[in-house]
Order: C-alpha cells, then structure tokens, then sequence
C-alpha cells in the first residue's frame, strides 16, 4: 500500500470510529442513510429526499444507462480510497443532514470534483485521449474554488444530471 | 500534482511522432504529419464564407469594407485604409493579403507588418542570430539566450522596409507560433503580446478574467509576469489569440506595441496614447485627417480588449471554446483547426453551454448584432456630419486655433466609432460595452458640432 | 418541469385548510392563517433597504429621487413628477405611499391611480355589481359574469376621484390578486394586464420569450389570447409582476391602459402614442414642458418591458425565479414571498441557475449598472443643454414655429432617457438594450441643440 493510501485508511479508520461514537450525527448515519454510502445502489442515494433533484437529473440525463451515482462519486483508483471517500462522505453528509446547516444550492466540494473529474476521463479515456495529452483539461474545474474553469464539467455540466437551467 | 499523475496515466497516445519536429520546424506540413487531424483543419482555413456580418465573401477578392460602407472614405480620409480596406477572411490567407493589399502596394511600410501575419517565430530568432544574440537556435524557448534571439530579431525586422522583410517569412501563422514542439502544451511567441501582457499585468486594472494575473500580483514580483508559465492552459486559450487581435501600433515612428500600460478599455488606451510621446517628443498620433486637419487615432481589431470585457471572458470562456470547438473525429475528440466563425457550427461551438436550440442560438446573436449596427449606423453618420462641418468651416477659412475644441472631439468621436467598428464581431463579444463607446462616440461628435458652430460665433 | 411538480405536491401536503378562503376573501391574514409561510414573507416587504441603486433607505421617509438627481426637476418641469418623485420599496408601502405622495395630495389624481397600488379584484367587481353588472361575488373569476363584474367596476372606479375611490380599498397588492383561492394557481387579475397583454397578443411583434402567445397566434384566434388559460405557469411567474411593472397611460384624458399594441419595445411604445388620438381628437400627450413647451411624454417602471428585451426571458427566467426564489423551510420549499432587490439574497436568486461565487455575481452587476449609469448621467446632461438651450431662446423670444424640429427632438430624447431612468434595474434586466436607448437619447438630445442653434440662424 502507497503512502498516500495507508494514511488515507488511517483517517478512513479514524473518521469510521469518530462516526460509531458520536451520538445524534452517528445516529443518523447509522439509523439509515449514512450507511446508504455503504451501498451502489442509486435508489439509496435518494433516502435523503435532498439528494432527489440530483436523482431526478440523474435519471432524465445522458448518463442514467452508463453509470451510477457511485461511477461518477467515488474514486475507483484503490479501493480503501473508495471507502475512504464513502466515509468521509457519508459521515459529511449524514451529520449536515442531521444539523441542517448546509448551504444551498447543495454544490460539489473541490476534493469530490477531482474524483468525478478523475471519473469522466476513466471512462473517456480513448475519446479525450488528443485533447488532453498535453496538459491537463484541468480539476480543479468549479468556479467556486475560485480557479480557472476547466475540466470537462465546464462544457458538460449537463451530463450528470440534465440540463440544470 | 495529482492532476499531473491523472493525466499521465490517462492520456492515451492516439498520435504518433512518425518525423521529429524541433524549435527549427517552422513547416506546418511537418507538424501534420504527426497531427493530421489537426493539420487537415488548419488547412481549411483557406475556404471562402460569409454570415450576416463574419467571412469576407464565399469567392474572389474579400469583400471591401469601404464598398460596403463608404463614410469610412471620408472617416479615414488622408490614411491608407481609405485606399483599401477589406473584410478579414481565413488564417491561410493572412500572408498574401497583406502583401497584396494597396496599403502595403501603395504606401510605404515597416517589417512590423509581418508580425501578426506569419510565422515568424523562427525568423525572428534567425534574425536575431545575425545580429549578435547569443546560443543557438535549437535553444529551448524559454532558455533566455531564445529570448534574447527573439526580441532583437524582432527589433531588427521591424525596422526593415516591408519588402524585404517579407522575403524573409514564408508561411501565415503555424503551429510553431502557438504550440511548444515537444510537448504540444500552448505558448505565447510573439513579441508585441510578451511586452503588452507584462505592461498589462504592472497595471493597476483589476483583470478578473485573468486570474494567473491577479495571482501574480498577489506575488512578490520578483520575476516579471510570464505568461508561458504562470499562464493556465485556459488563459492561453485566449492568449495565443490575443498575439494578433488586438489594437497595435505599427508604423515608422516607434516599435510595433499593445497600448496596454493602464488597462483594456476604450478609454484606458485613449489615456495611454495622450500621455504618449515618440522618440523625437511628438505626441503620439496615427494620421492627420485630411478633411479636418485633426490629429487622428486609428482602432485595429481589438477582439482580444472587446473579449475583456464580456460576460464570456468573466466566465472563463476562451476564444478557442468558440472557434476551435472539439470536435469528435471517429472515436476522439480534437480541437478543430479550421478557425472561423462559430455560427457555422453552433452545436459545437454554443451548445455544449447553451442548452437552447440552433435558431435561437442564432437570433440572440443576430439581437446583439443588430443592436450594434443601428447603433454604430447612428454615430458613424454623426461622425460624418461633424467630419463636414469641420472641413466647411476650414474651407471658409475660420482659423484652426478657435477649432481645437472641436479637432479633440473629433478625435475622441471617432477613436470609439472606429473601435467597435474594427473589432470583428459586430458587438458580440461584448454587447453592453460595445454599446456605451458608440453612446459616446455619438456624443462626442455632436459635441463637436456644436463647438463648431459656436466657434464660428453661431 | 419535475422539481415544480414535486414542489406544488408537497405545498398542498405541508399546509392545511385552517380557514376556508373564496372569491370574496381579500384579506391577507386570513390567506395566511393557511399558508403562514407565504404570509410571513410577504409581511416582510414591510422591511426597508438600499443596495447601491435599489431599495429606498433604511430608514424613515423613501429617498427622494428629485434630491439624489436634481437635473430631473428641470426634466419634469410642469409634472408631477417634479413635486415629488421617490425610490421606491416594499409592496407593504404600496397604499400608503401613493396616498400620501404630494403628486396625490397636491394633484388631482383619478381612482386609476389604485389599479397598482391596492388590492382590488374585490372592490372593482363590487363597483361593478353596484353598476349593473350580472351575476354574484362568489362567481368564479373565470366566469363571463365574473370578468363583466371586474372590467364594469374598473372604468367606474377609474373615473371618481382619488380621494373617494381610495376608501374602496384597504390592502397592498394581496393573495387574491396573484392566486385562486381554490388552487393557488398563479392568475392575473388587474384589467389593464388583461387589455394589454390582448393588445400585445395581437400585434405583430414576435414574442420569443412568451411562447404561448407565439402558440396562441398559430392558432385560429377564435378566442381572443387568455393569459390565465393559455399562459405557461413560468410565463405567469412573470405576468403576475406585469400587471403593475409596466409602462401606463393613466390620467383623466382617458381610461387607464398599457402602450402595448405595437409591441413592447421603446420606439414601438413611442410610435402607438403618436398615432393614438384621445376622445376628442387632440393627439396623445402627458404634459407640456414649462421650460420648453414641448410636449411630452412620461415613462413609468418599464420593468416588464425590459425584462423581454433581455436574455433571461429569452432563457426562460421569470421575476419570480429572481425576485422570489425558492428557499427551503424545513422539508419543503417555498417562494419567498419577501419581494425584494435578488442582491440581498445572491445564492437563491442567482447561484441556482449561476455557479459562481457571490462575489463575482455581485461585481457583475454593478458591471452592468455602472455602465447604465454613466451612459444616463451623460444622456441626462444632454438633455439638461437641450432644455436650457430651447428655454434661453424662448425668453429671447425665437418664435415656436421655427422650433418645431428641437421640440419632437426634445420629447423623443427625453422619452427614451425617462425610459432607462424610471426603469428599475438600472440596466440590469437587459443591459445592451439599456444602453442603446441612451445612445439613441443622446443623439436626439444633441441633434435638438443643433436644431436650436440653426433655427435661431446660427
Ligand atoms: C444522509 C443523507 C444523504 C444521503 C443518503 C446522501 N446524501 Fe449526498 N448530500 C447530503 C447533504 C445534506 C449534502 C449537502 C452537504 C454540503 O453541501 O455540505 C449532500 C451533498 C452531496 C454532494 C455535493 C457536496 C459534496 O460534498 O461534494 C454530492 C456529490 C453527494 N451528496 C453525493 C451523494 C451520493 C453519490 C449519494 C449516494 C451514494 C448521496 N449523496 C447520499 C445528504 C445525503
Ligand atoms: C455521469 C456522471 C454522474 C452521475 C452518474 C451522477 N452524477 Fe452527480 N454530478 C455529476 C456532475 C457532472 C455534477 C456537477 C459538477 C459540477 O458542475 O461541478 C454532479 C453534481 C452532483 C451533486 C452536487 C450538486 C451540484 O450541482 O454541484 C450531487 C448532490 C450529486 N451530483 C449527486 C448525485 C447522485 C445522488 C447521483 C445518483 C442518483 C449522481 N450524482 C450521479 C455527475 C454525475
Ligand atoms: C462509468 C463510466 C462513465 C463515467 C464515469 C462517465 N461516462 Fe460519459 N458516457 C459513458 C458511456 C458508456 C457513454 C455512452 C452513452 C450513450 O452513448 O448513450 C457516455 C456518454 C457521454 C457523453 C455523450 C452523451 C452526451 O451526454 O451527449 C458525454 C458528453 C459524456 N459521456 C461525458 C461525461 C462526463 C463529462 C463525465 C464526468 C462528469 C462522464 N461522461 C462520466 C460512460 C461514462
Ligand atoms: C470547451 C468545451 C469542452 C470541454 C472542456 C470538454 N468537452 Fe467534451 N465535448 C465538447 C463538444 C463541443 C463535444 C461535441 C463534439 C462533436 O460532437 O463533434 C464534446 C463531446 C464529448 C463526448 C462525446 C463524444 C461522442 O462520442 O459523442 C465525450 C464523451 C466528451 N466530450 C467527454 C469529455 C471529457 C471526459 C472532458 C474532460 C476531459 C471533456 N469532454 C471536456 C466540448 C467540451
Ligand atoms: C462565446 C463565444 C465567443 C468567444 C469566447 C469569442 N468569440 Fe469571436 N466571435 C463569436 C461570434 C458569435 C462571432 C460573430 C461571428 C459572425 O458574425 O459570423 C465572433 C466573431 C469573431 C471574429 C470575426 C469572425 C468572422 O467570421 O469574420 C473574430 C476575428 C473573432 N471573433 C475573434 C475572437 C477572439 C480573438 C476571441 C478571444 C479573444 C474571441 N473571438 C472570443 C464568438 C466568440
Ligand atoms: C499570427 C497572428 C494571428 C493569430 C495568432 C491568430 N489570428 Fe486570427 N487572424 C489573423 C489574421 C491576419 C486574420 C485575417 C486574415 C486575412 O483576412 O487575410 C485572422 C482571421 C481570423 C478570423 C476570421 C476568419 C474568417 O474566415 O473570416 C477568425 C475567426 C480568427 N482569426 C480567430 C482567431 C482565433 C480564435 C485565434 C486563436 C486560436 C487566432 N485567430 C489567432 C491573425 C492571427
Ligand atoms: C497586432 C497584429 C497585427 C499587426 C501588427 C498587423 N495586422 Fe493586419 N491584421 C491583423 C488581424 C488580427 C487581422 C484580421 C482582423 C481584421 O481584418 O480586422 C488583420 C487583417 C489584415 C488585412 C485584411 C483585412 C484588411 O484590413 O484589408 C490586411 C490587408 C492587413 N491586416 C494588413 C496589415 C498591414 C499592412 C499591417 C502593417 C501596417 C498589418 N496588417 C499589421 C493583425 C495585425
Ligand atoms: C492560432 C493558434 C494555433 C495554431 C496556429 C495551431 N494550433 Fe493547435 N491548438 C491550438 C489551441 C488553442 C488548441 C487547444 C489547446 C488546449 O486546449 O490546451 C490546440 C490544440 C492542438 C493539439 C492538441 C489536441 C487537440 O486537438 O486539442 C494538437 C495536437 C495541435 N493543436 C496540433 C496543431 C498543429 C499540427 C498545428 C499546425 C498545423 C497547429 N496545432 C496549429 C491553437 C493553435
Ligand atoms: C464554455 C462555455 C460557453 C460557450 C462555448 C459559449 N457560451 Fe455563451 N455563455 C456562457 C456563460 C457562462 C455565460 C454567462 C452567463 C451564465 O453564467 O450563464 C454566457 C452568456 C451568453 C450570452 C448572454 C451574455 C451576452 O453577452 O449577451 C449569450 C447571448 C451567449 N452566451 C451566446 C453564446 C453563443 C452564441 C455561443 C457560441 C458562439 C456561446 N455563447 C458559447 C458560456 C458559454
Ligand atoms: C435574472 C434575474 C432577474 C429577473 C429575471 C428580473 N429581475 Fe428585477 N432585478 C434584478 C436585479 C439584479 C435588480 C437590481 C437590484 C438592485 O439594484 O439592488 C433588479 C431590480 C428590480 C427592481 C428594483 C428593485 C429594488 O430593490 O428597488 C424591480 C422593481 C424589479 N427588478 C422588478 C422585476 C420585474 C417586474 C421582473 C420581471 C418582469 C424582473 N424584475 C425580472 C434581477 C432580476
Ligand atoms: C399590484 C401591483 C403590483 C404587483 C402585482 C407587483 N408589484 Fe412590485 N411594486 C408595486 C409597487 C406600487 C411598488 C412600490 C411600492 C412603494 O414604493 O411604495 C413595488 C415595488 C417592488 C419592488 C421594490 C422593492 C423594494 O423594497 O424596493 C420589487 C423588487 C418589486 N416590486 C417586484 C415585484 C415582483 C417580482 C412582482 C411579481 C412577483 C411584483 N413586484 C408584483 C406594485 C406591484
Ligand atoms: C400600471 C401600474 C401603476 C399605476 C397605474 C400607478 N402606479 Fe404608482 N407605482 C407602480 C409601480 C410598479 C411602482 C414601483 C416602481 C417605481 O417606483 O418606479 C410605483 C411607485 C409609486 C410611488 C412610489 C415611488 C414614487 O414614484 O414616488 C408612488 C408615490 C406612486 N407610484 C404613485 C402613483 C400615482 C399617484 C399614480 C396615479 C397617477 C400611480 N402611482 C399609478 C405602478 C403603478
Ligand atoms: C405579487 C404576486 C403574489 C402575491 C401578492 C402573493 N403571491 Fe403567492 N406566489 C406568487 C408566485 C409568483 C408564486 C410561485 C408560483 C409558482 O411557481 O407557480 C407563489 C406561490 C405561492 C404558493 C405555492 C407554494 C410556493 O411557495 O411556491 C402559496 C401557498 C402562496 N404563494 C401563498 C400566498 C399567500 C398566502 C399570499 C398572501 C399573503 C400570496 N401568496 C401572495 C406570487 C404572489
Ligand atoms: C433560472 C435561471 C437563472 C437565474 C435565477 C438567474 N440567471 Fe442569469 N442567466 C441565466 C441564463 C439562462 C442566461 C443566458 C446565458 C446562458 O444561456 O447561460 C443568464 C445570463 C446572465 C448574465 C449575462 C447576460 C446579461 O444580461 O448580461 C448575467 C450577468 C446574469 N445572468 C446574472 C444573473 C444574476 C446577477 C442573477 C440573480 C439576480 C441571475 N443571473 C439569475 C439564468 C439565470
Ligand atoms: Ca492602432
Ligand atoms: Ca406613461
């Protein structure tokens, strides 16, 4: 295991036993839709009734045939990376949803934007194999993070979730 | 860099190098054969099209502007684009038409000409070599001896007559102009964009749609701004567009430069230019308008300062989002090369962003467009009538001094009409903006009217 | 749509029938017992606030525009509008601030007056009983009767005085004028929308961004076009706003109407004046400027007519989408019914549809409200000389008749920089089209200097 790695599954450890012991936030992430993290399965993405417009999206958009929320949200570089993110994730989500106190209009968090990006060029590898040989299209690629716009969402927003607009 | 290792792992090889290609290959055909996709689009350049208001005409001669419009005879009249001045067509024909124009024909002009109409990357260095510069010109880019090479050549070319300068250029813009040869990332090669963009980035005019400006400001300035390096790939989207499409200087009485020391704006540059002055200490001037006697300014395409100051620009899209969208070509995608105009291909070039249909894609810019030319119509004939006035006035013999009023407002009247005019999207590009400057330049002409009259105790 | 779909479905789940509401409930607080979300928004408009062009203060007294622009008391000199003219705010002030306006308690005004500033779906079908109209309250407003009641009750309200027909009504803008009491389904009730919004139907203008009209006019016109039948629920969410942010014709010479027969553009607005005759012939005209003579024309809040001119109609985007976003209470989302300027709230006004930072939002209106202002002030001066110029040569006693060019000059430019000023966006609801009025403006005003000058042979 890379360095990189085992460090990220000692934090993975971490923020699970965090999760176990932390009363109300490890409640609902235990009761129900934390655990939903745990799962690939998109209809579970949705027990949180504020993850339905993005379902939504997802199931009128290019993509509801081709890939599942997990496809395009989670790394698929190493599979302790993978549940490292699920974690965190899941934990991050589960405890906002418990408080509330998230912004909205709910918007992707740079770190998550690599990993979709990363997700994109996997699976388009041969099609953006010219375009991106030499130099990278670019995450970090969300104007929020207040960096150039690049990266394939900045043309293809549409392709996870319709047409938002 | 994560985004490093990404990419290395992921980019596939989908082209191969089958002949080696170096700082030296200035030859496009070269290039094309490790990238024919590319080569193939570059080489459509050459083909003939008109819009509403892009292309030059779909055959013959481009179209000439001051047929299609004849105020511009009396609004230049004494300059040499009162003798031709046509509508711009494809990169393929950059070269030959500025050889065969009778501003180049008819008036005498400097090797500075060449410098946004081919690829002179290597000229430059060779000239450079000859006149001393150090290293050789296999030098890496960057390497600073390159540099040096580079920007003596330049000085060098642009003092010679054009005539002979041109003998020494034989291709319009090539992949050497905007691609690094071993690693196809971008680059920024031309002398006037590296001197304007580092003048650009000392000035004090907020720049966010620049970001690797501002950042570099933010900096210790140690080293000046370099857009080869602090540039994002998004920036030289624009950036190697901005090498030629901007308003220049270029005549015999200083070195070709972007009057970009205060800033893009309309104004930012007039401010520029008055506080300028040339090496024999005349205040900076382009011509002598022969009708008036004023002192003139004249705009050359400033698509690069108009881009500035839209909405695109502020939202990160780069000339090349537009005009050289990706294009899928069997199973991947490339830039397309055949640079031109977006509403011939809309789906790619709008509709990746814009979710709306073609024919409503196409009337939002016929809107914008149109606003303009009623517009630009309204203070071009405001301008004429000034342009009148003036010249009755002198023939009557009323002495230029109670005039001077009247020549700045002229001047002013006209370095705004002439800016929206020469910049080639018809106010697309910045709509709002394109707008103001015509709502001044129509003010300033009637100004100008007014003061004379009133000059002329009436 | 599906998230509206979802949105509506949980509206009817999350609020229960407390108290029954119908036809005849006009009362807010009754409406608000059922929906109490709604309600403690739409009580908040009572809130005051200044952004840098919007709101009207935080405290005390509605700025003055009169005092924050002096050179609009020569521009309306001889109207109203130069006693007292005001910024406006909150829809809670409505009532109260056009009651005690001195261009109401210094002017005779008409009951045309309260079409705008009260609610008075209600009241106008009493008046209409009281007069003869069939049927009862409780028919639906849909209903032949219903609608009879309503436009029978306008004209005779429209024609008491202010002072009587004001103690007809007792609220703002309410519930019953924006929605059914059985469905809360979004309608229109104010008689001038519905007569306007015919007119326009009919006219010739092409009307992208209301596609149902587009639909309406493909069709066989048997029935005349019904906003609340044929309208989209999206074209409502910015109907609902043009019952009252348009231009009008309001005053005793006629019955209140909106200029919308030729379209809604400014020199169509324009042209159905000049052709429009009153009953007894004279030509159509608001009041004669005391400086100049001149006669004009006022403009007011063009807020409709300039959202269709922009590209968020074009896209789609309604008033509501801006001006009451949608914001989640809980496990649900409503509409804030706190109508207000979209500044004050950037991330649900703008970052659902927009990803990018509030800042860079905000600096983008201030962009283009910037813009729009410098380019006003400079129209506002022209037409400050303008004025000043036909009034020095009326005192020196000029004779009207050779004026007559500087006169139509004067009300074309004046008309056009009224337009830009008392709409309320200051550019922002199409900014390119805000500016080429003022383009326009400058011209006609600079044109009439001209005019002044050669009249007076010099
Ligand atoms: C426990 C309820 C819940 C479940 C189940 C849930 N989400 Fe979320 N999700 C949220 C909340 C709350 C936010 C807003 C968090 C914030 O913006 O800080 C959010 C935000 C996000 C974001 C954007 C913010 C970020 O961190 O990048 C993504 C992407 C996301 N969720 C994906 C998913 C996927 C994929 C699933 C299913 C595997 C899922 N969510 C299941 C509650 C949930
Ligand atoms: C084909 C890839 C793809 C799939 C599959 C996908 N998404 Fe997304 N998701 C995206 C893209 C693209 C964005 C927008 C990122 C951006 O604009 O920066 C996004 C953003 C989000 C966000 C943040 C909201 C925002 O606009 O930033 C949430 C929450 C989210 N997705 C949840 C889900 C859920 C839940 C599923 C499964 C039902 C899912 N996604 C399936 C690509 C995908
Ligand atoms: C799990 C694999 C996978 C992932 C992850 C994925 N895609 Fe795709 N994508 C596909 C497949 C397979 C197709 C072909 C679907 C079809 O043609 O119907 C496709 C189609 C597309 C298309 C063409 C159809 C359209 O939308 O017009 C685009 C563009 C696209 N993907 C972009 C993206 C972007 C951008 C991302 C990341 C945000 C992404 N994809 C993530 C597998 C994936
Ligand atoms: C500057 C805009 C832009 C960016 C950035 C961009 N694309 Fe595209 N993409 C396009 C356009 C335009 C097309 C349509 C090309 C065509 O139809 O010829 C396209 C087409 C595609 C397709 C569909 C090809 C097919 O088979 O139909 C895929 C897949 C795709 N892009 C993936 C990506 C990925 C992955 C990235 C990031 C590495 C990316 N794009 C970045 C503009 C962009
Ligand atoms: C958002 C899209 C977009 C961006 C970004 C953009 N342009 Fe344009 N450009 C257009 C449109 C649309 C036209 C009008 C074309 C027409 O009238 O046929 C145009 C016209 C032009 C023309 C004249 C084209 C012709 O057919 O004669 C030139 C030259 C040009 N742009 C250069 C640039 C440069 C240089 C940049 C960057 C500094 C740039 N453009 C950025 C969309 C764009
Ligand atoms: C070396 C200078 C140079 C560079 C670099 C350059 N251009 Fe040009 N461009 C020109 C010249 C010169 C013309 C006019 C050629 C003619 O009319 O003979 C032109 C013409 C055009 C036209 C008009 C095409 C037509 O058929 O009417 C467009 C569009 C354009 N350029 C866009 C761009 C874009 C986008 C970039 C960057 C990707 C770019 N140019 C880079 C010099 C340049
Ligand atoms: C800073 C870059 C630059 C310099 C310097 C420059 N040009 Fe150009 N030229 C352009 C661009 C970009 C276009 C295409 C846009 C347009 O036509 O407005 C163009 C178009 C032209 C055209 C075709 C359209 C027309 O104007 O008839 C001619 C001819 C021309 N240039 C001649 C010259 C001559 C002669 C000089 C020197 C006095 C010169 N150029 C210097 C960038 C430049
Ligand atoms: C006027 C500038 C300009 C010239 C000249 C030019 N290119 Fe490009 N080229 C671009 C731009 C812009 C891109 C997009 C690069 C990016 O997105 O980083 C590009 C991208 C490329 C790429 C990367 C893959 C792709 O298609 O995006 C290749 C390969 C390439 N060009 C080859 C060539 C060759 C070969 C020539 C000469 C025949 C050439 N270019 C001439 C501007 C230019
Ligand atoms: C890479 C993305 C992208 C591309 C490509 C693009 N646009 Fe845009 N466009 C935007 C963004 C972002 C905005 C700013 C408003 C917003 O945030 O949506 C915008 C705004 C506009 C506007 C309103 C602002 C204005 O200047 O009037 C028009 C009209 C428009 N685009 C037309 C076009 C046309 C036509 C094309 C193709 C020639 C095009 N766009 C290409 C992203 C894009
Ligand atoms: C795309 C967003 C958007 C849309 C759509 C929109 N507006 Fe606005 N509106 C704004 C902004 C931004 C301002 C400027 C607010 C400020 O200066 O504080 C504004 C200002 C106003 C004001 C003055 C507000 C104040 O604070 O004094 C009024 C009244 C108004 N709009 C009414 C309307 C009406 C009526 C419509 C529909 C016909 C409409 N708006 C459509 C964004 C919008
Ligand atoms: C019955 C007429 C009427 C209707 C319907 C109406 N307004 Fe107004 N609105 C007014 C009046 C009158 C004022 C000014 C009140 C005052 O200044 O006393 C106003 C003020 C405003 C303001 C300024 C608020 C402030 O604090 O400065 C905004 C924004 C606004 N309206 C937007 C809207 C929108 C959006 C709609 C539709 C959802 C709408 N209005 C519907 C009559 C109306
Ligand atoms: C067609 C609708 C309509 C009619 C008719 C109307 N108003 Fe208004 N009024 C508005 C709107 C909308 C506003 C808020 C926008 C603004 O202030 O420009 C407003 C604002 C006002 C204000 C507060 C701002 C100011 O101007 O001082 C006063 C007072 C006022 N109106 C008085 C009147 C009087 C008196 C009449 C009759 C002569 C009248 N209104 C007729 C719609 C109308
Ligand atoms: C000036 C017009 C206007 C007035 C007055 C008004 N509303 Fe609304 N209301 C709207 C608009 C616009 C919507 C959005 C409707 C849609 O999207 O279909 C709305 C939506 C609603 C909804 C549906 C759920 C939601 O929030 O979207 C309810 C319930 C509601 N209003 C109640 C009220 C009550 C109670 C009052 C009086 C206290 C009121 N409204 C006054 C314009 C108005
Ligand atoms: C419901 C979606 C939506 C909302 C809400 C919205 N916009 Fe837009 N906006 C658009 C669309 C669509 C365009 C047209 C360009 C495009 O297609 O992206 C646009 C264009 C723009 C433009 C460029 C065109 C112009 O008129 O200059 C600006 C600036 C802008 N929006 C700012 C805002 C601001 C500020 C707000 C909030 C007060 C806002 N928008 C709210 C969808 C929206
Ligand atoms: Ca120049
Ligand atoms: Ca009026």
């Amino acid at each position: 295991m890379t360095a990189s790695s085992s460090f990220r599954f000692a934090a993975f450890t971490a923020s699970a036993t965090i999760g176990v012991l932390a009363g109300a936030g490890s409640y609902t992430f235990v009761k129900a839709e934390g655990l939903s993290y745990m799962s690939d399965d998109p209809a579970v993405c949705v027990n949180c009734h504020i993850m339905r417009e993005q379902y939504d999206g997802w199931r009128h958009g290019p993509h509801r045939a081709v890939a599942t929320c997990n496809d395009c949200h989670l790394p698929h570089d190493t599979l302790l990376n993978k549940l490292f993110v699920k974690g965190s994730n899941g934990w991050n989500h589960s405890r906002e949803f418990t408080l509330q106190g998230f912004a909205e209009p709910i918007r992707i968090k740079p770190g998550n934007s690599q990993v979709l990006e990363a997700n994109c060029r996997r699976c388009h590898a041969t099609a953006v194999g010219d375009i991106t040989a030499h130099g990278t299209l670019g995450v970090p690629s969300d104007p929020l993070q207040q960096a150039d716009l690049y990266g394939c969402v900045r043309c293809h927003q549409s392709a996870g979730h319709g047409p938002t607009r | 860099n994560r985004n490093v290792t990404i990419r290395q792992a992921e980019a596939l090889q989908t082209s191969f190098m089958v002949v080696p290609i170096d700082e030296t290959t200035v030859d496009p055909a070269q290039w094309g054969k490790n990238f024919p996709r590319q080569y193939d689009g570059y080489l459509r350049t050459a083909d003939k099209y008109s819009t509403t208001y892009g292309g030059a005409g779909s055959d013959g001669m481009p179209k000439s502007r001051l047929e299609e419009d004849p105020r511009l005879v009396t609004i230049f009249d004494g300059y040499a684009f009162a003798v031709d001045f046509r509508l711009r067509q494809g990169h393929a024909h950059m070269l030959e038409d500025q050889r065969t124009t009778k501003r180049v024909t008819e008036r005498p002009q400097t090797g500075a000409c060449l410098h946004c109409h081919a690829s002179n990357t290597v000229a430059y260095r060779e000239a450079g070599l000859r006149h001393g510069a150090p290293g050789a010109l296999t030098d890496a880019f960057a390497s600073s001896s390159a540099q040096q090479q580079l920007m003596k050549g330049f000085e060098e070319i642009c003092k010679l007559p054009y005539e002979e300068a041109t003998m020494l250029v034989s291709h319009p813009v090539a992949c050497i102009d905007c691609h690094d040869p071993k690693t196809m990332a971008l680059r920024v090669t031309k002398p006037g964009f590296l001197r304007g963009i580092d003048a650009l980035a000392k000035s004090g005019e907020p720049l966010p749609h620049l970001p690797s400006i501002e950042r570099w400001r933010s900096g210790d300035r140690a080293k000046p701004y370099d857009p080869n390096t602090d540039g994002s790939r998004q920036e030289l989207r624009s950036m190697v567009c901005g090498q030629c499409h901007v308003e220049y200087y270029c005549g015999p009485k200083a070195t070709l430069f972007f009057p970009w020391n205060k800033g893009l704006k309309v104004e930012q540059i007039e401010e520029y230019y008055a506080e300028y002055k040339f090496a024999n200490g005349a205040p900076f001037t382009d011509w002598t308008h022969a009708r008036t006697g004023a002192p003139m300014l004249k705009a050359q395409h400033p698509e690069f300062e108009m881009w500035s100051q839209g909405i695109h620009a502020r939202s990160g899209v780069s000339c090349a989002d537009c005009h050289m969208p990706y294009r899928r070509e069997g199973a991947i995608k490339i830039s397309d090369h055949h640079v031109r105009s977006p509403l011939l291909d809309i789906t790619r070039s709008c509709q990746a962003c814009h979710r709306f249909p073609e024919s409503e894609l196409l009337a939002r810019v016929a809107t914008i467009q149109h606003r303009t030319k009623m517009l630009m119509d309204r203070a071009e004939d405001a301008l004429v009538q000034l342009i009148d006035d003036l010249g009755r006035s002198k023939q009557a013999g009323a002495d230029a001094s109670r005039l001077q009023a009247a020549f700045a407002l002229h001047q002013k009247a006209q370095w705004r009409v002439d800016f929206v005019n020469a910049e080639n999207s018809m106010g697309f590009h910045a709509p709002q903006e394109a707008a103001r400057i015509l709502g001044e330049a129509i003010d300033f002409a009637r100004q100008g009217q007014l003061a004379v009259r009133d000059a002329n105790g009436r």
